[in-house]
């Protein structure tokens, strides 16, 4: 059916209650409850969570803000807790274990600390053994949980607790890893990146492809988190477009090795629009730093570029 | 992370099965390290008609068998055998060679040509038959007839699907359980 | 008693052994290339274990028979000397259909644990193996199994943790976990490695216990020697383990819980407590359990084993394969009319403290082995156990620690007789000097 | 479940931290949170329904009729993205 999200919100019931704990303004919460919308409400799931912020804000002890059944072991592992929890479902259904006429899911959730870091060995793992799982990574670009460390995910540049903007150095000075692009060469059924925009048309559709194809399927959405990347509260989905618009977070998908951009904007803005209104790069808009915008925008288009090659490649006949 | 000469433990596991195969207690396992292709191997057997408790390597053996002669000169072989018990050498070398190699020891020394045997035989050169044949003979952990039969037994079992070659194989026992012949 | 030692070397056996298609594909020795363990594993991969038999299996076999017969739904391992052969011989279970198990071939131990108690916390039977430093990168999921009250069941073949690298055993890796809330259960031979095995998830699985379980044994000493063993019928095993019937889990969508909280100050110390109850619920549970089983088997399992203790006035106590050492030594003492005896810990965790201390209260003189130097300046792990449960229940015995076997070092006869020696030395003197010792290495 | 708080005594906690209750999170209120307070002003209210999906505390109550009521004001957090997103300025922040 054509998507309505007035239509998905009124019939399925939020399985990410409130009652959570997340920064005022935080912009996972949206995310986990669309990709949980995305479940048909007669299906059963397992919710696994890497530490972070979801975790620690979602179930406090005796609270959880989950409908489902939900399982945290620790930061590093929810590809490999995930597997295991459907391993063990797979092997009792065959025993006729468990309900012959229920269907249970697997969506494994991880920052970007516990997905593209510490956590990429278990994903890897996961992934490649082909589980029958879904893991969404929400990518804020830092380590929030324990006070804005960079990361891997965090962008060229940005001003975080261990990579400050100093005198000598402004910034984080690697660019950013592509684990989409990793995890596409795992060559999955299925690997998507996506974002809140609009009315969350693009995050429903991919979570609904991932979590209803066969085998292990990987989500990048996109998060943005008001106090790491210093920007107000309020700006949230502003924040979210001007991400995609700028291609600095292109909206695709991977089918079966088949690339396919899910949106393009009419007129790509230019990447100071994503880069201003956030503390975090705020830096680079001193005078004669003018160099690292450039880098930055040079980075974005380099990748933007190979993305549409990629879709051009991957779709030759 | 690694795994290490796990095929080594091999050797010593054919005496010890014909011992069990018979009624005894038995304990088979190699000295383990991170062996690899043609590196020496040693492998300790215990046979008891009691259980074996006894958990370490063996130092004062009644009996040492050697498979390959080249041994002789880089190894103490006879470090520790009693000198009731013996030792048994896969060799063609003469007793005068062997004698001087085992210098200061006493006891008594077995010889056997398993290669002769094995090529007549199989057609190959695989030791371990005549081997285990001579040790069987030697240290008596059995009788003879109690060997062969469990043998052809195992024989039957294993090679079910290519009967052709138990002949082979009974033939190189029986052949080993003759030849292997006392030198001291 | 014991006959026969055979000094083997040959360059194309070796090659052959090192590809076991090449060598069932070379005909004469391919009958012999594994003779022992061959119709043990011929018989395990058609399932054919049947009636109470008379086997020889290595340490390995024996714990992989027991997970064939125990059948859980989840297997997640990864390989590491010497425990690799576990997962291998019951990977060949999983592929020939024998067994109902859902294996997982993971990507390192954290995620065998991780997997482990996923499955578990989803309402299934998990199973693993490991050893060393397999066990050290588990560590961290160790205390979660625990901490979530997962009965997972382990078999640890203990080996040295690194470093430098070393493949063999001594205790360091079951040691570095004592602490964890797993009950540890240790065996002399693949027989008790088998037979603590089949208890173990009744134990594990008790609705007052209801924590994780590791069965452990010698590295090569036990796990790769081959001896005789006692097997189960495999439908009597079936009905001594019985179904997992968790009251709560994952997969049930009648009631979703939720698993492993952020638990604060208010609360994680009343789960620990919870815990730390159900490690002394333990103790019973493991007790009924040991009774039962020796009425389906005749085989007597306790605390602990005792070896002529009763009249003994000098004893060791010890774990795994050292006891079977140290009772041949007895054996040879008590011809001399040395009055020795040994206390051979079975159930390390939870430790039974009371009732060892008074089954070694009438001794003049004891030594505890620590396969394992918890470099403390004050004794092995073992050793402080044993003193501070003889302290506490006022039970006064000169006792010294000796640290030894460590990285394989072999354990002589010899070795053990050196520490009777010791002890009557101690009760004739009176005088123990240095109380923390250290047997078999170089001075 | 039996109601658990920080006076609960070891031996009545679920064990390992386990709740069997799921979702109960609703009955913890972040309303305190708020310190600025969205206003749902229904008559310039479109019902377009752009606010149904960015309220991450799930405060904007969502009818089967596919229309949204006033907010829960137990769990508004008052981040303010809801007014942001309205076309139709039918959300203040006061």
């Amino acid at each position: 059916m054509a998507y309505n999200h007035k239509e998905i919100i009124a019939n399925r019931p939020s399985r990410f209650t409130s009652g959570h704990r997340m920064c005022a303004g935080c912009g996972a919460p949206p995310v986990a409850r669309m990709v949980l919308r995305a479940l048909k409400p007669e299906d059963h799931a397992v919710i696994t969570n890497a530490t972070g912020c979801m975790e620690v804000s979602t179930f406090i002890y005796p609270y959880t803000a989950w409908t489902d059944s939900f399982i945290h072991t620790a930061f590093e592992c929810a590809g490999a807790t995930c597997a295991g929890v459907e391993a063990a479902y797979k092997s009792m259904k065959a025993q006729g274990k468990l309900p012959e006429d229920k269907t249970t899911k697997f969506i494994a959730f991880g920052g970007d600390g516990g997905t593209y870091d510490i956590g990429l060995q278990s994903l890897s793992g996961a992934m490649e053994r082909g589980h029958d799982m879904v893991y969404v990574c929400y990518d804020n670009g830092a380590y929030m949980n324990t006070g804005i460390q960079r990361s891997s995910a965090t962008p060229k540049f940005a001003d975080t607790t261990t990579t400050p903007a100093g005198t000598k150095i402004p910034g984080k000075m690697q660019s950013r890893k592509d684990l989409t692009l990793i995890m596409a060469n795992h060559h999955l059924p299925y690997v998507a990146q996506t974002a809140a925009i609009m009315n969350f048309k693009d995050l429903y559709e991919k979570s609904e492809k991932a979590i209803y194809t066969e085998g292990a399927c990987f989500l990048n959405v996109l998060a943005p988190c008001p106090r790491g990347w210093g920007y107000p509260t309020e700006m949230l989905m502003e924040i979210n477009k001007l991400a995609v618009e700028t291609c600095y977070w292109p909206l695709y998908e991977v089918v079966n090795g088949k690339y396919k951009i899910t949106y393009k904007p009419a007129k790509k803005l230019p990447i100071e629009e994503f880069l201003k209104p956030q503390k975090r790069f705020k830096h680079m808009f001193k005078p004669g730093n003018e160099w690292m915008i450039e880098e930055f925008q040079k980075e974005v288009d380099a990748r933007w570029e190979e993305l549409l090659r990629l879709e051009e490649i991957t779709n030759k006949e | 992370m690694e795994e290490d000469g796990q095929g080594a433990k091999t050797a010593s596991l054919l005496l010890a099965d014909a011992a069990f195969n018979t009624g005894k207690y038995i304990q088979g396992f190699p000295e383990y390290g991170p062996e690899r292709m043609g590196a020496p191997i040693t492998a300790y057997n215990r046979i008891s008609n009691n259980p074996i408790t006894i958990h370490s390597n063996i130092y004062e053996p009644d009996y040492v068998v050697v498979v390959d002669d080249t041994l002789l000169e880089s190894v103490n072989v006879t470090a520790g055998l009693k000198e009731t018990g013996a030792i048994i050498i896969n060799t063609t070398k003469d007793a005068e060679y062997l004698k001087n190699v085992l210098k200061g020891y006493n006891g008594k020394i077995y010889t056997i040509d398993a290669r002769k045997i094995s090529m007549e035989t199989l057609g190959k050169y695989f030791p371990n038959t005549p081997m285990l044949a001579a040790v069987v003979k030697v240290s008596k952990v059995m009788t003879e007839e109690d060997f062969l039969n469990d043998m052809i037994g195992s024989f039957k079992h294993k090679f079910a699907k290519k009967p052709e070659v138990i002949d082979g194989n009974m033939k190189a026992l029986e052949m080993a359980l003759k030849e292997v012949k006392q030198i001291q | 008693m014991c006959k026969g030692m055979p000094i083997w070397r040959n360059r194309n056996e070796i090659i052959l052994l090192f590809d076991e298609i090449h060598v069932i594909y070379h005909v004469g020795v391919g009958v012999f290339w594994r003779p022992v363990s061959s119709k043990a594993n011929l018989n395990k991969l058609k399932g054919e274990i049947k009636m109470s038999i008379r086997e020889r299996l290595s340490g390995n076999e024996a714990a992989a028979t027991a997970m064939k017969q125990i059948n859980p739904d989840v297997v997640a391992a990864f390989p590491i000397t010497p425990s690799t052969e576990i997962p291998q011989y019951f990977s060949s279970f999983v592929s020939n259909g024998t067994v109902d198990t859902e294996f997982v071939a993971v990507e390192s131990e954290h995620s065998a644990m991780s997997a482990c108690i996923g499955a578990e916390a989803a309402g299934a039977r998990a199973m693993t193996a490991t050893s060393s430093n397999g066990l050290s990168l588990m560590w961290e999921m160790i205390y979660i199994a625990s901490s979530l009250r997962l009965p997972i069941v382990m078999s640890l073949v203990n080996r040295a943790v690194s470093g430098p690298l070393n493949i063999h055993n001594d205790h360091s890796d079951a040691m570095g976990v004592r602490d964890s809330g797993w009950i540890q259960l240790f065996s002399e031979n693949n027989q008790e490695a088998y037979d603590n095995l089949i208890m173990a998830h009744r134990i594990a699985e008790n609705k007052d216990v209801l924590l994780p379980l590791m069965v452990c044994q010698d590295g090569f000493i036990t796990s790769h020697s081959i001896e005789n063993i006692e097997l189960i019928e495999d439908e009597k095993v079936k009905e001594f383990v019985g179904q997992y019937k968790p009251e709560h889990y994952l997969l049930n969508d009648k009631e979703p819980m939720a698993i492993g909280p952020l638990d604060l100050q208010a609360y994680l110390f009343e789960h620990k407590r919870q815990q730390a109850e159900a490690m002394k619920n333990a103790k019973k549970v493991i007790l009924e359990v040991a009774k039962d089983f020796e009425k389906m088997t005749g085989r007597k399992y306790g605390f602990f084993e005792e070896y002529k203790l009763e009249d003994a006035e000098i004893a060791i106590v010890c774990m795994n394969s050292t006891a079977g050492t140290t009772k041949y030594t007895i054996d040879k003492l008590r011809e001399k009319g040395i009055k020795a005896g040994l206390l051979k810990i079975r159930v390390f965790r939870p430790f039974p403290a009371e009732e060892v201390a008074k089954a070694l209260s009438n001794l003049k003189a004891i030594a505890v082995l620590d396969k394992a130097d918890s470099l403390n300046a004050a004794g092995g792990a073992l050793f402080e156990d044993v003193v501070s449960g003889m302290y506490v229940n006022n039970i006064h015995v000169p006792t010294v620690s000796y640290v030894y076997g460590i990285g394989g070092r072999d354990t002589k006869s010899d070795d053990i007789e050196k520490v009777y020696n010791d002890l009557s030395k101690i009760v004739k003197t009176g005088n123990i000097d240095n109380p923390y010792r250290y047997l078999g290495v170089r001075d | 479940m039996a109601e658990i708080n920080a006076k609960t005594p070891w031996t009545e906690l679920t064990i390992g931290g386990n709740i069997y209750e799921a979702g109960n999170a609703r009955n913890f209120k972040t309303g305190d949170w708020r310190s600025i307070k969205p206003i749902y002003l229904s008559e310039k209210c479109k019902q377009c329904g752009l606010c149904f999906p960015v309220c991450p505390d799930d405060a904007i109550p969502v009818n089967k009729e596919q229309k949204r009521e006033d907010f829960n004001y137990d769990m508004c957090k008052g981040c303010g993205v809801c007014a942001k997103v309205c076309p139709f300025g039918a959300i203040e922040m006061k």
